[in-house]
């Protein structure tokens, strides 16, 4: 074991030395070096999430066309610093009738439901805070911490729009943890374990975006309304309810709100990457030959992880700043009417396909599931598309594609 | 007790103490001159009218039925789906028939009207 | 005392003070927080107890569901439910003579018991808790029915709550 | 792996009681379903306990609290659909107040 092939346990051993060479309990040291190895964890989250806002704001300004932050450093790289010592020294206003502990606790719970999940999050084979064997579960259980928050925030804040936009949010989260929860299902069965780390070795070979491209689609729709991310924003909606359950707060209390926002979708970009496209690893066997053993250093993996998170992170922010807001009636039925079937047919078909196709050669194995997908999302598709038809013809409204011919002419 | 539990415990804990330090620390150095109008309860400058507790929809309430419904089933269906390697195809069926009982609990909501908004 | 044991007493003491909570408060929006506190306590001692599934199966369900239901409902309630004026009957010492007593009993027949001061023994090595739950509750010669027959449950619940709420809608 | 079982015993026994006492005391119809739930989490602290000091590779006592799981989550959608339609109708959520059916 050297630092290069496992920096953690190696450094681990080696402070363990030092702790017990000053003649501390071996209970009290090994805690000790838990204690420095989640702070650790946490302020790489953080400082992460520093680098976050700055991303954000430059990739939204290119997405407009604007330039985004560029006056404070180079690239406008300590803009994100500035917004904390701003939030920080600003007057923190507790408005009348507000619910004084409840207000406080709740930015400081939908922080730590983000931070939680750092925990189980492997960002390489042999860095990972633990390897939990309910991992999934676990992903689920901190989502419920988050819905607690934010009906705290909003309840406590005694304001009118903090709890229509709370109610909302709070629905809108609800609603949407169902066809994730169903969804989360599918890694388990294709890898047989809950656990987050065993989903990444198994997808060494082939990873399950191949094997289920319609989970993939769920989930990342799934995941932006748990965001509370356009065009599922209408917890937010500036023009009607201002800014929501987190309308009353100022200073730092307003900031975990958004900095927990922020690191929430980039977790969610890390946990699309563990769960369909291998995580730090699924190179399809690749790292396995000599010329490309370097692939498994853990700080490679470690970059590999992030990028690959980045990019889920990436796609989050497409979708966020190019769609705009729905209604939350379209909302709901599009949750309960359309995605929940889905995810259960989904469930179903990978279920049985699964079991009967795992006899087959691997190349037959990976073509009948996404095949299968195929049919599906296919089938879904026209189901849709007679759906509409019988729609415009009992309301009226011309067949657009009728309607741009006559427009061509 | 296992020791990813006290892991997950430390990290719970830590996790509460880190967004802690710079809201205590803000309010340390923060500015704190509280006045009635400031204090107000914000509603874009109008002044505001009656209590806060606006009658709001109780078809947010039957979503959120629907969901606890859901959420309980969907989280049963876990220990199922890690046997699936083992057991044979049957236990796949019966995974299939809680699904179908469901799907049954769906059906009827959508076709009472549960799940329209208005 | 080992660690272990004052994390127990510690849990315990918030489990219990957070169940009081519930029971004496007057807002009930603060019960329902203070029901939060105690089930995730709750959730702790299963994770002691090595029980990995039920513990986060109890936040996701108890925290992420049934107590969002318990705010929903109160807040919808909430005019009447006032925190204002008492919360209890007049004869509340009733049952707290009645607590105490089913108290004293249940402790005195818990200790009276041979063999329940003993200390739990290490899981075997290689148990998975979440398979084995998992292959108990799909084998036909464990727990399928009750498996099959809590999806009824559960529907009949959907049906009878949808039932419920539609009927005053007209 | 210190712990004996009594201990979890004596616990679950005294949220059991603090449930009883807020069920039989609370006047309010929602108040005493957070009763109830608390006397449900009482018995699957006894039913964990025992799976974990018995035999854990029997599962019975895993598969019973997640039955119990089930039958809380049913109880509390009925029960609290049940109460807010009584509401809607009586505008009071008072249990003693709720007496139609009383005689």
């Amino acid at each position: 074991m050297t630092f290069w092939n496992n920096p953690i346990n190696f450094i681990g051993y080696w402070l363990n030395g030092v702790l017990t060479g000053w003649h501390l309990p071996a209970v009290l040291a090994t805690l000790l070096i838990y204690v420095i190895g989640i702070i650790v964890m946490i302020l790489f989250a953080m400082t992460l999430d520093i680098g976050l806002v700055w991303v954000e704001r430059k990739v939204v300004a290119r997405f407009q066309d604007r330039l985004g932050p560029n006056r404070i450093g180079p690239f406008g790289l300590i803009q994100p610093v500035a917004d904390i010592i701003k939030m920080v020294i600003k007057e923190d206003i507790t408005p009348d009738g507000a619910d004084k502990i409840v207000y406080n606790i709740a930015p400081v719970l939908a922080a730590t439901s983000v931070i939680v999940l750092w925990a189980i999050l492997p960002l390489a084979s042999t860095i990972y805070g633990v390897d939990l064997n309910v991992g999934l579960l676990f992903i689920v259980a901190a989502g419920a911490l988050g819905t607690l928050a934010i009906i705290m925030a909003g309840w406590s804040s005694n304001n009118k729009y903090a709890l229509l936009g709370a109610f909302r949010m709070v629905s809108n989260m609800i609603s949407y943890e169902i066809p994730m929860v169903i969804i989360l299902l599918i890694p388990t069965i294709l890898a047989d374990t809950m656990s987050v780390r065993g989903i990444t070795q198994a997808q060494s070979g082939m990873w399950f975006a191949i094997l289920s491209p319609l989970a993939l689609l769920i989930f990342l729709i799934s995941a932006i309304a748990e965001l509370g991310r356009s065009p599922f924003d209408l917890n937010e909606a500036e023009s009607e309810i201002v800014a929501g359950f987190h309308i009353e707060y100022t200073g730092m209390k307003f900031g975990w709100f958004y900095a927990g926002e922020l690191l929430h979708a980039f977790t969610f970009g890390g946990f699309i990457a563990i769960l369909f496209f291998g995580g730090y690893g699924g190179f399809f066997g690749l790292e396995k030959l000599a010329a490309f053993a370097w692939l498994n250093i853990p700080f490679v993996q470690a970059l590999v992880f992030i990028a690959k998170a980045m990019f889920g992170y990436w796609v989050i922010m497409w979708v966020k700043y190019s769609v705009p807001r729905i209604r939350i009636d379209h909302m709901l039925a599009f949750n309960w009417k359309f995605l929940v079937p889905l995810s259960l047919v989904v469930l179903v078909n990978t279920a049985l396909l699964n079991k009967i196709l795992i006899v087959l050669p691997n190349w037959l194995y990976v073509l009948g599931m996404f095949g299968s997908n195929i049919v599906i999302g296919y089938v879904t598709v026209e189901i849709l598309r007679a759906y509409g038809r019988k729609q415009r013809k009992a309301e009226q409204i011309p067949d657009p594609q009728a309607h741009t011919q006559e427009q061509a002419v | 007790m296992q020791n990813e539990w006290l892991y997950i415990g430390l990290f719970l804990v830590i996790g509460i103490i880190v967004p802690v330090v710079p809201l205590v620390f803000a309010r340390l150095v923060a500015p704190r001159k509280p006045n009635p109008i400031k204090q107000s309860t914000y509603e874009c400058g109008i002044e505001t009218v009656g209590e806060s507790w606006v009658q709001f929809k109780a078809q947010y309430y039957v979503f959120a039925l629907v969901f606890l419904v859901f959420d309980v089933e969907s989280v049963f269906l876990f220990p199922w789906a890690l046997t699936l390697k083992q057991l044979p195809l049957f236990v796949v069926l019966e995974g299939v028939l809680f699904i179908g009982i469901l799907v049954a609990g769906l059906v009827y909501a959508w076709r009472k009207g549960m799940l329209e908004w208005v | 005392m080992t660690a272990e044991q004052i994390i127990f007493l510690l849990t315990g003491a918030l489990v219990l003070g957070a169940a009081l909570m519930v029971v004496t408060v007057r807002n009930l929006l603060h019960a329902a927080l203070w029901l939060v506190v105690s089930l995730f306590g709750v959730a702790v001692l299963y994770a002691i107890l090595q029980a990995n599934f039920l513990a986060v199966v109890q936040v996701v369900v108890y925290i992420g569901a049934i107590a969002i239901l318990f705010i929903f409902a109160v807040m919808l309630t909430r005019r009447e439910a006032m925190e204002k004026g008492r919360q209890t009957r007049n004869n509340w010492w009733i049952p707290v003579l009645l607590g105490l007593f089913i108290l004293t009993g249940l402790v005195v027949l818990i200790l009276s018991v041979p063999g329940v001061e003993r200390t739990a023994t290490a899981l075997p090595s290689g148990l998975d808790t979440v398979q084995a739950l998992g292959m108990a509750l799909v084998s036909p010669d464990a727990y399928v029915l009750p498996f099959e027959v809590a999806s009824v449950l559960m529907l009949a619940a959907l049906v009878g709550a949808v039932y419920v709420a539609t009927a005053d809608k007209k | 792996m210190s712990i004996p079982l009594s201990w979890y015993l004596v616990l679950a026994a005294a949220l059991f009681c603090v449930g009883l006492y807020g069920v039989l005391s609370r006047k309010n119809a929602i108040a005493i379903l957070l009763g109830v739930e608390l006397m449900l989490n009482a018995v699957n602290i006894n039913l964990v306990a025992f799976w974990r000091y018995q035999n854990p590779t029997q599962m019975a006592g895993q598969a019973f609290a997640v039955i119990v799981f089930a039958v809380a989550a049913a109880e509390v959608a009925v029960g609290l659909a049940l109460i807010i339609s009584v509401y809607r109708r009586r505008k009071t959520i008072v249990a003693d107040e709720i007496d139609l059916m009383k005689w």
